[in-house]
C-alpha cells in the first residue's frame, strides 16, 4: 500500500486542492504560533511529501484520544491530516480484524522500514511480565518493542501514553508505564492531555510531514508549540485573578460572573496545555470557560496530586489529625521540660541548705 | 514524586507538625514553671492583673513619647515589615485557602495586586532591618545566628511568593513549590528561634503589666 | 441575546477595550505604506494568537469597513476573504466544517495568496480538460 | 610618679573558693531565679536593641557593652541551659556554652558598675521584658558566686554585724540623743510600746542627721505615738542592692519583727529609693500574703498628712523641679504623692524634659555610688541629668531619696555646679504652718 505519488498530487484527487492546502497550513502554522510566512512554505513542503505511514498502536486505553482526534460527529481542519497519513494498522478504524489486522500492520513496517510513525495511545503495563494487556497472545510490551524497532518517531498520545495516566494511577496494580520508559534510542514526542488537543497531535503530525523534522520538544518531550505555556498564562479570566476576584462557590454570583477559579481548586497555574488559547471542540470552549477548575490533565501524577478541587496554596496531607497529636505531644514535652526544670531548681535548693 | 508535590504534600505536613509540637513545648514549657507571685498589698485602685497585662500588651505597641525619637526608626520599620506580612499573609486569596484547608476560617481577601505591591515593600523593609542589624554597634554586639536565621527565614517566604506571583526565573510550579518549602523551613524553626515572639510578647508584657499596676504604676 | 455564555459575559461587563484594536490599526497603516511604496509587498498578521476579547475584534473590523470584494471559499469548511475600505488590507475568516471561525487575519497585499489559483492546481485543471475534449495533453500546446 | 601598681583586675573578688565554685554557685543561684515570668522574658528578647535607647549609661558613652539586656547574657546563658524548655536538648547538643568564670568575672562590670536597677530600660522593651528585675535577679548569683564590688562586699559584711552599713545598732540611742539635742526636738527610742516604727536611711544616722529631725517634727506635730528602735532602724536594705538573700531578709525581718515585737501597724521608711523597693514589694517573699504591718514610704506619708490636713504647710511662691526617685516612682508607684507635696507647699512644677514614671535615673542608685570603681562612669552619665535640670530654669531642686541627694550632691561637686539639692522631707518640715 506505499503510495509513490506526492501528496498533492494525490489529495487533489480526492477534491482536496492546493488551496485548501494552503488554509489548512496557514492554520496549523497559527496553532503551532509560527510566523504566518510559514504558511506557503508549509504548503508546499506537504504537497511534495509522500504519503506517511501511520501504525496506531492501542494499549491500556479508554479510546478517548481516538475519539478526540477523529471527532465522529463533525468532520473538522484536524481531521484532514487522515488524508495526509495512511493509517495502516488502527482497531478502532481499520476494517480488517484479527490475523488480517496483524499481518497489515507487519507488512506496512516491512514495506515502510525506518519510514513509517508509530502512535501510541495508553500505558503500557508491565505487572507480572505485562499480561494485563494483550492482543493476539502477546503482550503490549513485545508488540511495542517490535513495532518501535524500525520506526521513524514515535508519538505518545494522550497522558495515558505520555505519562502513564490513569492506569498508572495509585495503586496502579496493572504496573502501567508511560512510553518513554519503554522506548529508548528513538525519538519520541508526548502529546498529553486526556484527552489531547486535536490541533496538537495534527500540528505535530502536520511538522513532521511538511519539514520533516520534530517539532521542539520540552523537557519532558512535549511540543512546545502546545505546551510551552500553563493554562494559567492564557486564561481569559487571569485579569480577576490579578485582582483578587474568586468564585467561592461553582454557581455563587462570582461564578456568574466569570471570576477566577483558583479557590476550587484550578490547577491552571501549574498545567501545561494550550486548552487556553486554541479551546475544544472547534474553538468552542474549555473547561474553565464553561465553569470548571482546569484539573491538569495533562501533567504527570494529575490523578494523584491532592484533590481535584482543593486550591493549589493548599496542603494535599490531610494533617488535621496528625496537628491534634502533635499538639498533645507538644504540650507533654512542655510539661516534661518544666518539670525537669523544677526539678533541677528544687534540687539546688536543698544542696544549699 | 514532583518537587511541587513534595512540597505541598509531606513537606508542609512535616513543617506544621513540627510546628506545632516545637511552639506548645516552649509555651507548656515556660508557662508551666513555678509561679512566683507577688504576696505584697495592691497599690489601692490598682486594677485586676487580667486587665492591667492587657493594657500593657496594648499600650507597649508603641513607644513612650520620651522614647519615640530614639526609636523611631527601629518602630516603624518593624511596624512596616510586620503589618507587611500581616496583609500578605492573610491577606492574598491563595493564603486565605490555606488557612482554610487548615482551620475552616476564610474572610475576604484583598485584590492580589496591591498585595504584591505591600509584599515589595515589605521585603524592602525586611532588608532595611538586616542593615540596621549589621550596622548598628548595639545590633551587632546582641545578636547571634538564631537572629540572622530568624530573618533569613523570614525573609525568604517573602522573596520566593514574589518571584513565584511574578513567574520569574523558573516555571510557576517550581516557584511555587520554593515557596511552599521556604514555608516549611519557617514552620520548623519558628518554635525554635526568636519568632516565638509572636506568641510570647502578649505573656511578656503582661506579666511586666501586671507586675507594675500592682504597684500603681502604667508601664 | 439572554445569557450571554462565559466570555461575552465577561468581557461585557468588564469591557476592557485594551487598545489591542488600535496598535493593529497603526501597524495595518505602516504595512499599507510599504505596499504603497513595492506592490510586490505582501504580509500577514495573525489574530488569533493576539489576546483579543472579542468587542475588540468587532471595533477592529468595523474601522476597517468594507471593500468591493468579498469572496467566500468552500474548503473543509467556509472560508471567507473580505476586501476592507481601504484598497490592499483584505479580511480573511477561516472557519471549520460547523461555521466557527478557526482563523482570522489581515492581510496586507495585492491579492491575499489564497484568491490565486495555484499553478498545480491550474496543471490538473488543464490535464483534466483536455482528456475530457480528447485533445492531446502535451504541454507544449498550453503554452502556445 | 609612684611606681605603676600593677593594673587593678576589672574585678574584685571575695572569698577563697575555687573558679569551678564560684560558677556552680552562680548557675545554681541563676537557676532559682526561673520562675514562670523571668523564664518569659528570657524566652521574649527579640535582640531589637531599644533598651540601650532608654540607659542613660549608653546614652551618655555611647558604648554598646552598656546595652541593658547584654547585662543579661550570662543569666540568659543559664536559663536556656538549666531552665528553658528546651534545655535537655541545648545540654545535650551543646548549642549553649556553660557559663565560665572569666565571663562572669567580665560581667560584674556591667551588672554593678553600669546599671543602677533604674528600670527605664523596662519602659521602653517592645517585648515588656523587666531587665531591671531580671540583672537584680543576676546580681543573686553573682553574691553567690562571691564576685560582687568590694565596696559593696564590705558594706554588706558590715550590715550583717550592725543591721546596717554605717552605723552600729548599739550607737542608735546615742545618735539620736545627740540629734534630738542639736535640733531642739523629741526622738523616741527603743519604746516598747509604739503605733509608728520610724527607721532610717544610713546617711541620715551620719550626716544628714537633719532629716532624722526633721522627720521626728512632724511626727511629734501630728501627735503620733512612734519610735526608732535598735532592733530594726536601718531601711535601706543593702542585700536588696548587692544581691545578698539572705542579708535582706534578716533586714527586711529585723523591722517587720521589731514592728510586730513593739504592736506598730505602721513601718515608716525614710527618703530612700531601695528601702521601698525591698521593704514594700518585696517584704512579702518571708511574710506570705498577710503582711503583719503597713510599709509606708516618707514621701507618701507626707501626701497623706498634708491630704487630711493633719499637717499644714506654708506657701513658698517659688519655681521648682522634681526629681523622681526610680525605685519610688517608676518601679514604685508614687509619681502623684510628690507632686501633691509640692503642690501643698505653693512651690510652681517645673516638670524636667524626661520626668515621672519615664525620668531619667540621677546615676547613682543600686550601690554605683558607693562603688569607687563606677565614679567616671557615673560622671559622664551626671551630665545629662544635670542638662535637664538646668533646662528647667527653675529656682529649686528637690527629691525625696537620700541617696539621689548623696548622688547630686557629688556629682555636683564634681561638675563644680552650684544647685543645691533638696529633700521634700525637709521643705516640709522647715515650712510648718503653726
Amino acid at each position: 500500500m506505499t503510495e509513490t505519488m506526492q501528496l498533492g498530487d494525490m489529495l487533489r484527487r480526492r477534491g482536496i486542492s492546493r488551496r485548501a492546502l494552503l488554509k489548512y497550513a496557514s492554520y496549523m502554522a497559527s496553532l503551532m504560533a509560527l510566523p504566518p510566512s510559514v504558511a506557503g512554505a508549509m504548503a508546499e513542503g506537504l504537497a511534495k511529501a509522500r504519503r506517511q505511514a501511520v501504525i496506531w498502536l492501542s494499549f491500556q486505553e479508554c479510546t478517548g484520544c481516538t475519539e478526540s482526534l477523529t471527532r465522529s460527529f463533525s468532520p473538522s481542519l484536524e481531521e484532514l491530516i487522515f488524508d495526509f497519513i495512511s493509517l495502516d494498522y488502527h482497531h478502532t478504524l481499520q476494517a480488517a480484524s484479527g490475523e488480517a489486522a496483524e499481518a497489515a500492520r507487519r507488512q506496512s513496517m516491512r514495506e515502510n522500514q525506518s519510514k513509517y510513525l508509530v502512535v501510541v495511545d495508553g500505558s503500557v503495563p508491565t505487572a507480572d511480565g505485562g499480561v494485563y494487556s494483550m492482543i493476539a497472545g502477546r503482550t503490549n510490551m513485545d508488540v511495542l518493542a517490535e513495532t518501535v524497532e524500525h520506526a521513524a518517531a514515535v508519538i505518545a498520545v494522550g497522558t495515558c501514553a505520555s505519562f502513564g495516566g490513569l492506569p498508572e494511577a495509585d495503586p496502579n496494580p496493572t504496573g502501567a508505564v508511560p512510553i518513554t520508559k519503554l522506548v529508548t534510542g528513538k525519538p519520541v514526542i508526548n502529546i498529553p492531555g486526556c484527552p489531547p488537543l486535536p490541533q496538537a497531535m495534527a500540528g505535530t503530525l502536520t511538522h513532521f510531514l511538511s519539514f520533516g523534522t520534530l517539532p521542539e520538544l520540552d523537557a519532558l518531550h512535549r511540543p512546545r508549540a502546545f505546551f510551552g505555556e500553563t493554562i494559567h498564562d492564557r486564561c481569559y479570566r487571569r485579569s480577576f485573578y490579578e485582582r483578587g476576584l474568586f468564585a467561592k462557590s461553582f454557581d455563587d454570583d462570582g461564578a456568574r460572573q466569570g471570576w477566577c477559579l483558583y479557590e476550587l481548586g484550578c490547577k491552571g497555574p501549574v498545567t501545561y496545555n494550550a486548552c487556553a488559547s486554541l479551546k475544544w471542540n472547534g474553538a468552542v470552549s474549555f473547561p474553565i470557560q464553561s465553569g470548571h477548575g482546569c484539573i491538569g490533565c495533562s501533567e504527570p501524577r494529575f490523578w494523584d496530586r491532592g484533590g481535584l478541587y482543593k486550591p493549589l496554596s493548599a496542603g494535599t496531607a490531610d494533617v488535621r489529625k496528625l496537628i491534634g497529636i502533635a499538639a498533645v505531644a507538644g504540650v507533654a514535652l512542655g510539661a516534661g521540660a518544666a518539670a525537669l526544670a523544677r526539678q533541677r531548681r528544687a534540687s539546688t535548693s536543698a544542696t544549699e541548705q | 514524586m514532583e518537587l511541587l508535590d513534595f512540597a505541598r504534600g509531606p513537606a508542609l505536613a512535616f513543617g506544621l507538625v513540627v510546628f506545632v509540637v516545637g511552639s506548645l513545648w516552649r509555651l507548656a514549657g515556660v508557662l508551666l514553671l513555678p509561679r512566683m507571685r507577688d504576696l505584697s498589698p495592691a497599690r489601692d485602685g490598682a486594677p485586676p492583673a487580667p486587665l492591667a497585662a492587657l493594657r500593657t500588651v496594648l499600650r507597649r505597641m508603641w513607644p513612650r513619647k520620651e522614647f519615640a525619637q530614639a526609636t523611631l526608626f527601629p518602630t516603624i520599620n518593624s511596624y512596616v515589615f510586620h503589618l507587611g506580612l500581616a496583609l500578605v499573609v492573610f491577606g492574598l486569596a491563595p493564603h486565605i485557602l490555606f488557612i482554610r484547608s487548615l482551620t475552616g476560617l476564610t474572610w475576604p481577601g484583598l485584590p492580589s495586586n496591591l498585595v504584591y505591591g505591600v509584599g515589595v515593600i515589605t521585603l524592602a523593609s525586611l532588608f532595611a532591618a538586616l542593615a540596621r542589624r549589621l550596622g548598628h554597634p548595639v545590633l551587632r554586639l546582641l545578636s547571634h545566628s538564631g537572629d540572622y536565621v530568624s530573618w533569613l527565614l523570614t525573609t525568604l517566604p517573602v522573596v520566593t511568593g514574589l518571584l513565584a506571583t511574578s513567574h520569574l526565573g523558573a516555571r510557576y510550579e517550581t516557584l511555587l513549590a520554593i515557596h511552599i518549602l521556604s514555608i516549611s523551613a519557617l514552620l520548623v524553626w519558628f518554635p525554635f528561634g526568636k519568632l516565638m515572639h509572636a506568641v510570647l510578647f502578649v505573656f511578656s508584657r503582661g506579666a511586666t503589666g501586671m507586675r507594675f499596676s500592682h504597684r500603681g504604676v502604667n508601664v | 441575546m439572554e445569557e450571554l455564555t462565559g466570555t461575552a459575559a465577561a468581557a461585557a461587563r468588564f469591557d476592557v477595550g485594551s487598545g489591542v484594536a488600535e496598535a493593529l490599526l497603526r501597524q495595518v497603516a505602516r504595512l499599507l505604506e510599504a505596499l504603497a511604496r513595492d506592490p510586490g509587498f505582501a504580509d500577514v498578521i495573525d489574530l488569533r494568537s493576539l489576546p483579543m476579547h472579542d468587542a475588540d475584534r468587532a471595533s477592529l473590523r468595523e474601522r476597517l469597513g468594507n471593500g468591493e470584494i468579498d469572496a467566500s471559499f468552500d474548503l473543509v469548511g467556509k472560508t471567507r476573504i473580505t476586501e476592507t475600505a481601504c484598497a490592499g488590507v483584505w479580511w480573511v475568516r477561516h472557519a471549520n466544517s460547523d461555521d466557527c471561525a478557526v482563523l482570522e487575519q489581515i492581510v496586507v497585499a495585492r491579492v491575499p495568496a489564497l484568491l490565486l489559483a495555484h499553478p498545480a492546481d491550474i496543471e490538473g485543471a488543464a490535464r483534466r480538460l483536455a482528456t475530457e475534449l480528447g485533445a492531446p495533453t502535451h504541454r507544449e500546446t498550453i503554452h502556445d | 610618679m609612684s611606681a605603676a601598681s600593677a593594673p587593678r583586675p576589672a574585678f574584685d573578688r571575695q572569698g577563697e573558693r575555687s573558679d569551678e565554685a564560684r560558677v556552680d554557685g552562680a548557675m545554681r543561684s541563676f537557676v532559682r531565679e526561673f520562675g514562670v515570668t523571668a523564664a518569659l522574658h528570657m524566652e521574649s528578647c527579640v535582640r531589637c536593641g531599644m533598651c540601650a535607647e532608654a540607659c542613660h549609661f549608653y546614652v551618655a558613652t555611647g558604648e554598646a557593652k552598656y546595652t541593658p539586656v547584654y547585662k543579661l547574657e550570662p543569666f540568659r546563658r543559664a536559663y536556656l541551659r538549666e531552665a528553658g524548655p528546651f534545655a535537655p536538648l541545648v545540654r545535650g547538643l551543646g548549642l549553649v556554652k556553660k557559663l565560665r568564670i572569666d565571663e562572669l568575672q567580665q560581667w560584674q562590670e556591667l551588672i554593678y558598675d553600669s546599671c543602677t536597677m533604674c528600670g527605664r530600660c523596662t519602659m521602653v522593651c517592645p517585648m515588656g521584658i523587666d531587665i531591671a528585675e531580671l540583672v537584680k535577679e543576676a546580681r543573686h548569683g553573682m553574691f553567690k558566686a562571691g564576685l560582687i564590688p568590694d565596696r559593696l562586699a564590705l558594706m554588706d559584711r558590715t550590715a550583717q554585724q550592725w543591721g546596717s552599713p554605717a552605723t552600729p545598732a548599739e550607737d542608735l540611742p546615742d545618735i539620736l540623743a545627740d540629734v534630738a539635742k542639736q535640733y531642739g526636738v523629741r526622738i523616741p527610742c527603743d519604746l516598747p510600746q509604739a503605733d509608728i516604727l520610724v527607721t532610717a536611711a544610713p546617711a541620715e544616722l551620719v550626716e544628714h542627721t537633719k532629716a532624722l529631725a526633721d522627720a521626728a517634727k512632724i511626727l511629734n506635730r501630728i501627735g503620733a505615738k512612734w519610735t526608732m528602735h535598735h532592733g530594726g532602724f536601718d531601711a535601706s536594705n543593702i542585700g536588696f542592692n548587692n544581691g545578698d538573700m539572705q542579708l535582706q531578709e534578716r533586714l527586711t525581718r529585723a523591722i517587720v519583727d521589731t514592728a510586730l515585737q513593739i504592736g506598730a501597724k505602721i513601718v515608716l521608711l525614710p527618703e530612700c529609693g531601695h528601702a521601698y523597693g525591698a521593704a514594700r514589694w518585696e517584704a512579702a517573699k518571708w511574710y506570705g500574703r498577710a503582711l503583719p504591718v503597713r510599709i509606708v514610704h516618707m514621701t507618701e506619708f507626707l501626701a497623706e498628712l498634708i491630704a487630711s490636713q493633719r499637717i499644714c504647710v506654708k506657701k513658698i511662691g517659688e519655681t521648682a523641679t522634681f526629681h523622681d526617685p526610680c525605685q519610688i516612682v517608676r518601679r514604685g508607684g508614687l509619681e502623684a504623692a510628690p507632686r501633691q507635696v509640692l503642690a501643698a507647699l505653693g512651690l510652681e512644677l517645673i516638670e524636667m524634659k524626661d520626668h515621672g514614671v519615664g525620668a531619667y535615673c540621677c546615676g547613682g542608685g543600686g550601690g554605683v555610688v558607693s562603688n569607687a570603681r563606677a565614679v567616671p562612669l557615673r560622671h559622664k552619665v551626671f551630665e545629662i541629668k544635670r542638662q535637664q535640670i538646668e533646662a528647667t530654669g527653675a529656682k529649686r531642686f528637690v527629691t525625696s531619696c537620700g541617696q539621689c541627694h548623696i548622688t547630686f550632691d557629688m556629682g555636683a561637686k564634681y561638675a563644680h555646679w552650684d544647685k543645691k539639692t533638696e529633700s521634700l522631707l525637709e521643705i516640709v518640715a522647715d515650712n510648718l504652718a503653726e
